[in-house]
């Protein structure tokens, strides 16, 4: 059996690395087309890359995605199509910065304060869509698209002079009140910049996410629905509820993603507070597999994607690339995942079947010379 | 490891600019076009040695720090910011490169070494009220805005406020394309183009549109129906390529000249006197100001112009907001 | 194959017979051999090829999209023939009128019956011209009413000069309709048989190579402990146009410890729903369920699981497996709150691996170890565990739907030994069968459900497959008496 | 995928009604009964409030200009769900389709600018079909890949493109192409002006009619006329054609249709092809028709919107129409008018929710019927007290109604029986 195990590690690691080649592949292809030379600008990004400022900042960025990955890949082990990640982790961010800025607690308080608000704001707006899904029977797919606009509506509405929004000095830029010094995440006092403290929330969310799937009752049950609502129907587990649930844990989740920008870097929440790291959430949970330490890869590669094409940029290239590579990326990994599991559902069955056939043989020989 | 710039070093001498802008960058036909303007000026007269990057959608304050940061330790002295986005990034990164003079577009910022280059857009807008106040056959105009963002909201105020002070009969429509922190609104010429056309059905004969990419449409539309007039932003809309078919309808553009805030900064660095503190481009000294391809405004120069005076001597206040 | 006949091919489970038309239809392709058509060699690449040279096929499960019209069912793929609109409804109204079919052609299939069903598989077939029918088990789901009806429809075929090849398990029907047979096994022909002199009995034993085992019981265990009453069921379900019906109705009984009640009945007549009442997965509109005296009625499914209800579902691929996921955690499924699965609110998956190896010793699953997933076993490998699994935690209800649905005699075998031998120790079984045979011989009561309702019930010791069958299409109702001087003619499989 | 081949048969207790009666599919005289009634109540809110452009041919006009392209965009997803493909992708294929429409438009002309904006768009729906189809990704998954491909690709490309040479020249920027020249517009010449002075009237339903046939009839661009071309097309090439039975087929029944000699595989390509070319149209109308040039993120979602209207018309071009409209409605109403209009619209909603109410009332179940009414009141206390809706709250419009239609519909809607699975040939048992 240990040969076996092996060969499947191989072969999940086949099909990211596959996907990540092919990926190099189209984008030298892309830029040798567009008469940029393709190997120095990979020369370029990795030399950038492995830089320590470089590191830290890979480090900041992958604790976002790695936090959006984790939100969407509770849906995605549930079969759930949580598109909504980002207008949960948009709103969420966006009350608890409000909350954050309106208060002002010695931080042991104001902190968990903070992000517990954002981790019941993204659960509850996942939440609509759960039960908007169990009890009306609405797809989740599209009531979250409907979700992620209706929030930015609200965002609009509420981020106002006069609302929930603070004009700053120079009346062009409005925020929530920015949070008080008391409300901000320790760093890490790395050189030359700091590495966000939030990391350490990261890691562990990771750890709960990892342990409770693989190692509690709750996510066996959630797993099994993810894999076949019908069987983990007969086997007992309440699966209306549990699309709920898992809709309010990834919608908690969600929640999270903004905060290691909110209490380590921005501190309010602004109109330009980032967007869309919800879908790249989805990417990253695709390229992890929804694997707690595929996640982390995932999101480390997007970081040094960005990290390395901004010096692209500052060579002469068009860091618009890096769009390029991580739609090739996605979409090579997706196709070689599914071409790697099908073939390994395949050669499993032909194995088992070849075994048991030469099991078989044995005991036929062995009855006939008996 | 080894920081990636390290390796950096400023070569003192050289007069080296960074510029960092704002999404679309060089080439957008508008703001961050007038701020390149300023960059190429200096160029051309002082040989700078120039370094460009340019912000994407959807990115972090941390992205921001890291452009700017980068520059920075690249020995490029100044290092402009174009676009309040970069506000606190300036903060941040000028805190730690305090031998750099950084320049703020349309922001402010406290630190010493920075120099924040602010523009008084309702003055300008206040001129565009008067003109189209004045250019209205019964005083029905329009603003339409991108974005409801307090930057645009003080175009409306000044628009809204010049003209009730020459009509205090006119009627003045605001519409947004989008709001809140949906900036679609700026990028999308068919929802300028239907809410000017929602203005025209109703009556409205002049329309200003500060609304980047979006004011196409509001222009176009304009100029599907004679008689009517737009007014352009941030850069001379009439000279725009992308509009050269409807430049006879546009009457003016408000422009902020980004350019002038940007050469000036770059010139004091040079002299080694750099500015610091906010420094204000108002309608006095032409921060702001309306254009004149095709001479439209002739016929009512001389009202611009009071009305110009009276602000510029204090005795009309322009409001920001609405 | 001789033209203008019917031809039957028996063999046991998994012997390769589906997998047979399947080439002769084109969907799979032979790695050798040849086919000929009228002495003709031929090669089918795809369905099409067969359908031109005349060859049309009845599947196992029935083809048919459930949205789409009759007419549309039947025309698909052939619309050369007469377009799709009103010339084809003439068409198809012709056929059936010729064969006695019956079939409407502007109903939504979805709308239809089994028997209705297949008529239309048949329709769809004559409607392309085929002279050689292939019928996968077309009696599994049927009544015998429906099989007699079925087979005058055959005969009828026959006489216009069409061949038929006919599979089936139910070697009594076989005799009564074939004109030759062919047996195969493990994927070979190993003999041919005339219908006219081989029995039932010598057919079995060409098919297995060894005698049949009969699901007889011999002794009665059955005690006066009530284990689950089922009291004044009724059940509805809202279809897509809001209209509310009954899916069952007024159902009532009980089963004692150590008895065996068998639920006779057309598939789709409520059994399904019963099942999921009794686990839990519907909410009862009324009546109540007690299990071993507790009132289970409002209890969540996996409350009464731990109480004590095995379920050997009747769709093992559906219900009762994880198909990707290994064969531990197929074992820990339905059982996660139990040990030795888990310990509190955590797995322990030490033991449950332990479980699964001895799981897997004990009840012969075939598998190579328990890493490998539950999709890489035979079907009768998979149903092995399932049983082995819901075994393992002394059940005190155990609901086997169709225990030994495509599962081959041996497996057979062992699963009513099983369950015969947990009976005696004090099992209740609620057990729902398609096959009449098995039903008759391992329960200890029979009642027959007709839409919704139990409608009849009858003593196992003497009733046959027919009267059963008439009861399961609404004939008769009521205790069903069987003349006692007529011994029953054993109807093996 | 065996769940479609085993079909288990319907419960056989008796229905009340056999065969076709009581099918959710209206009746044309039903559906024409329900569009007068709204137009009536649409007429006298309108008379009531006095908010004239709620059916202005401008409104209208507008509001089908921005209908188009969602129209487009779900009738692509129509084509692929129909033949079992969900296509979450629709918005990377029109995000290609404004860019190589408006690409290839600035260069020469608009029309092969809509072909190239429709060739842009079946090159997305190819790379779909080979996922989902070829491969057999999740559909989703794919869709979700291709929206996040086709962003990066043309972002990079706009850049290179747009930004040099000539295109610099000709106003284009790496957010924005050069424009390119219009697509010939017409307006039925008397017709539209006799319809525009009655609509001046203000006449009770007689000027909402001419309201509404006027834009209609006024500034129609030729590609709008296309639009609605192959909305016919496409009812009649999927349900009275052989192809589109065919079609139709694979996305109900894979198994069965490939027993019955279709090349499933060949039809789920084409139908997933076409949507993409389809998406790709609705995104060069947006870069070719309501604007001339292309920008990023023009299409601000609208293949997504495009989907939920799909659904929203229960997978069917007629049902479909209709989202859209709602959709390009709300929009328009908002860019034209604001709050004002929406304001109007607030009664609207309370005649509606009454009218919900007592039906719900009829039908005796209360508690849906309270539920309305209380919402009723609580609208009418809000038309009543304010003069405006705040801007935010008008575009989100769209959006709550969506979901409030789909939470009371859902269970009503019938997709295909087969969409979003996975097929492999010869999985049948
Ligand atoms: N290409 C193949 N290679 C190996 N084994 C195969 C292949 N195709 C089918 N089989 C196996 O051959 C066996 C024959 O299955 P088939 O469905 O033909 O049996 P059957 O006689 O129709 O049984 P049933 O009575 O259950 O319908 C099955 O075990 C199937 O998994
Ligand atoms: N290509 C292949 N080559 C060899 N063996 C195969 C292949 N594909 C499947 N098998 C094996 O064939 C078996 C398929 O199971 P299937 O359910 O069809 O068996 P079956 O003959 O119907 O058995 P049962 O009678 O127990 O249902 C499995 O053991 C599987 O591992
Ligand atoms: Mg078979
Ligand atoms: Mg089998």
């Amino acid at each position: 059996m240990k040969k076996f195990d092996k060969e499947r590690v191989l072969l999940g690691l086949a099909a990211p690395l596959l996907a990540i080649v092919a990926a190099f592949l189209v984008t030298a292809l892309v830029l040798a087309a567009t008469g940029k030379e393709p190997f120095s600008a990979f020369g370029i990004m990795f030399d950038y890359g492995v830089k320590s400022d470089s590191q830290v900042y890979i480090i900041n960025k992958a604790t976002t995605y790695y936090l959006a990955g984790l939100a969407v890949a509770i849906g995605f082990r549930m079969n759930l199509f949580n598109i909504g990640v980002d207008g949960q982790y948009r709103l969420a961010a966006f009350f608890a910065a409000a909350l954050g800025g309106a208060l002002t607690l010695p931080g042991f308080l104001q902190i968990p304060l903070i992000i517990i608000t954002a981790m019941i704001v993204g659960a509850m707006w996942a939440g609509i869509a759960g039960v908007l899904k169990v009890t009306r029977g609405v797809s989740e797919v599209v009531a979250t698209i409907m979700l992620n606009m209706i929030a930015t509506a609200i965002i609009g509405y509420l981020l106002q002079p006069g609302r929930l929004g603070h004009l700053d000095s120079a009346g062009t830029k409005v925020s929530t009140t920015p949070l008080p010094e008391s409300a901000r995440f320790f760093d890490f006092p790395t050189q030359p910049d700091p590495v966000w403290g939030f990391l350490i929330v990261a890691v562990l969310a990771g750890v709960a996410y990892w342990f409770t799937l693989s190692r509690t009752r709750f996510g066996f049950d959630l797993r099994t629905v993810g894999q076949s609502g019908s069987a983990a129907e007969a086997s007992g587990v309440n699966v209306k509820r549990m699309v709920v649930t898992s809709m309010l844990i990834s919608g908690a989740m969600a929640g999270l993603i903004g905060m290691p920008t909110l209490l380590n870097d921005s501190y309010e929440y602004s109109g330009d507070f980032p967007v869309g790291i919800g879908f790249t959430g989805i990417a990253i949970a695709l390229l992890g597999r929804n694997h707690p330490v595929g996640i982390a890869l995932g999101a480390l590669l997007w970081g040094f994607l960005e990290r390395g094409t901004g010096k692209l940029e500052f060579e002469g290239y068009d860091k618009e690339i890096v769009g390029v590579i991580q739609g090739v990326i996605v979409l090579c990994v997706v196709i070689a995942y599914e071409v790697v599991r099908r073939y390994g559902l395949k050669r499993q069955q032909r194995q088992v079947g070849e075994k048991l056939a030469a099991q078989a043989r044995n005991s036929d020989n062995q009855e006939v010379s008996a | 490891g080894q920081s990636s710039t390290e390796a950096g070093g400023s070569d003192e001498g050289k007069l080296k600019v960074g510029m960092a802008y704002d999404v679309g960058g060089r080439g957008d036909n508008s703001f961050n076009d007038s701020a390149a303007r300023g960059l190429d000026k200096a160029k051309g007269e002082y040989k700078a040695e120039t370094k460009e990057l340019t912000a994407k959608s959807g990115e972090t304050p941390a992205d921001r720090e890291q452009r700017l940061a980068s520059l920075a330790e690249g020995g490029y002295n100044p290092v402009v910011g174009v676009g309040f986005a970069y506000k606190d990034a300036i903060d941040k990164v000028s805190a730690k490169y305090p031998k750099t003079t950084f320049g703020l577009i349309d922001s402010a910022s406290e630190q010493k070494n920075v120099a924040s280059i602010v523009f008084t857009e309702e003055q300008g807008s206040y001129l565009a009220g008067v003109a189209a106040a004045l250019k209205s056959k019964d005083g029905k105009v329009g603003f339409i805005g991108g974005v409801d963002l307090p930057l645009i909201k003080k175009f409306a105020a000044g628009f809204r406020k010049g003209a009730l002070d020459t009509n205090p009969k006119a009627d003045v429509t605001v519409q947004y394309l989008s709001t809140g922190t949906d900036l679609s609104g700026f990028g999308a010429p068919d929802k300028g183009r239907a809410a000017a056309k929602g203005m025209l059905d109703k009556g409205v004969d002049v329309i200003f549109a500060a609304a980047g990419g979006s004011g196409a449409g509001a222009i176009e539309a304009v100029a599907a129906k004679p008689g009517t007039w737009a007014i352009g932003v941030d850069s001379d809309q009439a000279k725009d390529p992308a509009l050269a078919k409807y430049s006879n309808s546009i009457m003016t553009s408000v422009v902020k000249n980004v350019d002038s805030g940007v050469f000036d900064l770059i010139t004091s660095v040079k002299d080694g006197k750099p500015k610091t503190g906010t420094n204000s481009y108002s309608l006095a000294e032409d921060g702001v100001s309306l254009t004149t391809t095709g001479d439209h405004l002739k016929d009512i120069q001389a009202k611009l112009d009071e009305a110009k005076k009276k602000i510029v001597d204090g005795s009309i206040k322009v409001p920001t907001t609405l | 194959m001789r033209r203008g006949t019917v031809h039957a091919l028996v063999g046991e489970n998994g012997a390769g017979k589906s997998t047979l038309m399947k080439i002769l239809y084109g969907m799979q392709k032979p790695d050798e051999g040849t086919i000929s058509v009228n002495g003709e060699p031929a090669v089918f690449h795809n369905p099409g090829d067969a359908i031109d040279r005349g060859i049309g096929m009845v599947h196992q499960h029935f083809m048919l999209a459930d949205y789409l019209t009759v007419l549309e069912n039947v025309v698909l793929g052939s619309e050369k023939l007469h377009g799709i609109g009103d010339k084809a409804r003439q068409k198809i109204r012709e056929i059936s009128d010729a064969y006695g079919l019956g079939v409407r052609p502007d109903v939504l299939v979805e709308d239809l019956g089994v028997a209705d069903r297949q008529r239309v598989e048949i329709l769809k077939v004559l409607y392309r011209g085929a002279r050689i029918l292939i019928l996968d088990e077309p009696t599994a789901v049927l009544v015998p009413q429906e099989v007699d009806a079925l087979f005058d429809n055959l005969r009828e075929l026959k006489a216009e000069g069409l061949t038929v090849i006919f599979i089936s398990h139910k070697l009594g029907e076989v005799l009564s309709v074939a004109d030759d047979i062919t047996v195969i096994r493990r994927g070979t022909t190993v003999g041919s048989a005339d219908p006219k002199t081989v029995t039932t009995k010598q057919l079995a034993e060409l098919m297995v190579g060894s005698e049949l085992p009969s699901p007889e019981t011999r002794e009665s265990t059955v005690t006066e402990v009530p284990m689950l009453t089922v009291d004044g069921l009724r059940l509805t379900a809202t279809d897509p146009d809001g209209v509310v019906r009954a899916v069952l109705d007024g159902v009532s009984f009980t089963i004692h410890k150590g008895e065996v009640l068998g639920i006779a009945g057309v598939e789709g007549n409520g059994q399904s729903e019963l099942v999921e009442a009794v686990m839990g997965m519907r909410v009862l509109d009324t009546g109540t369920v007690t299990l071993d005296g507790d009132d289970i009625s409002r209890t969540p499914t996996r409350r009464r699981r731990e109480a004590g209800i095995g379920v050997v579902p009747e769709d093992r691929h559906r219900h009762g497996l994880l198909l990707e996921a290994p064969l531990w955690e197929n074992r820990i499924l339905g059982h996660v709150s139990e040990k030795p699965n888990s310990k509190g609110a955590f797995l322990d998956l030490k033991a449950a691996r332990a479980d699964t190896e001895r799981i897997v010793r004990e009840y012969d699953v075939r598998t190579p170890g328990i890493e490998v997933t539950a999709a890489s076993l035979s079907g009768g490998n998979q149903q092995k565990l399932i049983v082995g699994r819901e075994m393992s935690h002394q059940p005190k209800l155990l609901i086997a739907a169709h225990p030994t649905r495509g599962v081959d005699v041996g497996a057979q075998a062992q699963i009513w030994d099983q369950i015969r031998e947990a009976r005696r120790e004090g099992l209740a079984v609620l057990l729902i069968s398609a096959d009449l045979d098995e039903l008759i011989g391992l329960s200890d009561t029979l009642r027959v459900m007709y839409r919704g309702r139990l409608v009849a019930d009858a003593d196992p010791a003497s009733i046959t497959p027919e009267e059963l069958g008439s009861a399961m299409t609404g004939a008769a109702t009521g205790h069903l008496e069987h003349p006692a001087d007529s011994a029953p003619e054993d109807e093996a499989r | 995928m065996s769940a479609t081949a085993t079909s288990t048969p319907p419960p056989a207790a008796p229905k009340v009604s056999g065969g076709k009666g009581g099918r959710s599919r209206l009746s044309l005289p039903v559906v024409l009964l329900i569009v007068a009634g709204g137009l009536i109540a649409l007429s006298a809110v309108r008379a009531i409030t006095g908010a004239q452009d709620l059916t202005s041919a401008g409104q209208i006009s507008a509001a089908l200009s921005m209908a188009v392209p969602i129209g487009l965009a779900g009738l692509g997803g129509l084509w692929a769900e129909r033949a079992g493909v969900v296509n979450i992708g629709l918005e990377g294929m029109m995000i290609l389709g404004t860019f190589f429409g408006a690409w290839a438009g600035w260069q020469t002309s608009p029309w092969i600018g809509v072909l190239a904006g429709v060739l842009g768009g079946m090159f997305g729906g190819l790379l779909h079909a080979v996922a989902t189809v070829t491969f057999g990704v999740d559909h989703i998954i794919s869709g979700i890949a291709i929206n996040i491909l086709a962003l990066g690709v043309t972002t990079y490309f706009a850049k290179l493109w747009f930004n040099t040479g000539e295109a610099a020249e000709r106003g284009g920027s790496p957010k924005q192409s050069p424009p390119s020249e219009d697509i010939t517009s017409i307006t039925v010449p008397g017709v539209s002006d006799w319809l525009h002075s009655l609509e001046g009237r203000h006449w009770f339903l007689v000027s909402d009619v001419a309201g509404i046939l006027g834009g209609l009839v006024t500034n129609l661009s030729l590609l709008t006329i296309v639009a609605v071309l192959l909305f016919a097309g496409t009812f009649w090439v999927l349900w009275k054609t052989p192809f589109g039975l065919r079609l139709r087929s694979c996305g109900e029944n894979p198994i069965a249709a490939e027993s019955l000699g279709v090349n499933v595989y060949t039809y789920k390509y084409i139908a997933v092809i076409v949507s993409g070319g389809l998406a790709g149209l609705g995104g060069a109308f947006l870069s070719l028709v309501t604007s001339h040039i292309y920008n990023e993120g023009q299409t601000g979602g609208r293949g997504y919107i495009g989907l939920a209207a799909m659904i929203f018309g229960n997978w069917r071009p007629g049902g479909l129409a209709m989202g859209a409209g709602l959709f390009g409605f709300a929009d328009a109403l908002q860019l034209r008018a604001g709050g004002s209009s929406v304001h109007a619209l607030l009664l609207l909603l309370t005649i509606a929710l009454v009218a919900l109410g007592a039906w719900k009332l009829y039908r005796k179940s209360y508690l849906t019927a309270a539920i309305s009414l209380v919402i009723a009141a609580g609208t009418l206390v809000w038309y009543l007290g304010t003069d405006t809706v705040p801007t935010e709250f008008v575009s989100a419009t769209p959006y709550v109604v969506t979901l409030l239609v789909l939470s009371l519909s859902a269970q009503r809607l019938r997709m295909p029986k087969a969409d979003g699975m996975r097929y492999r040939k010869g999985q049948g048992k």
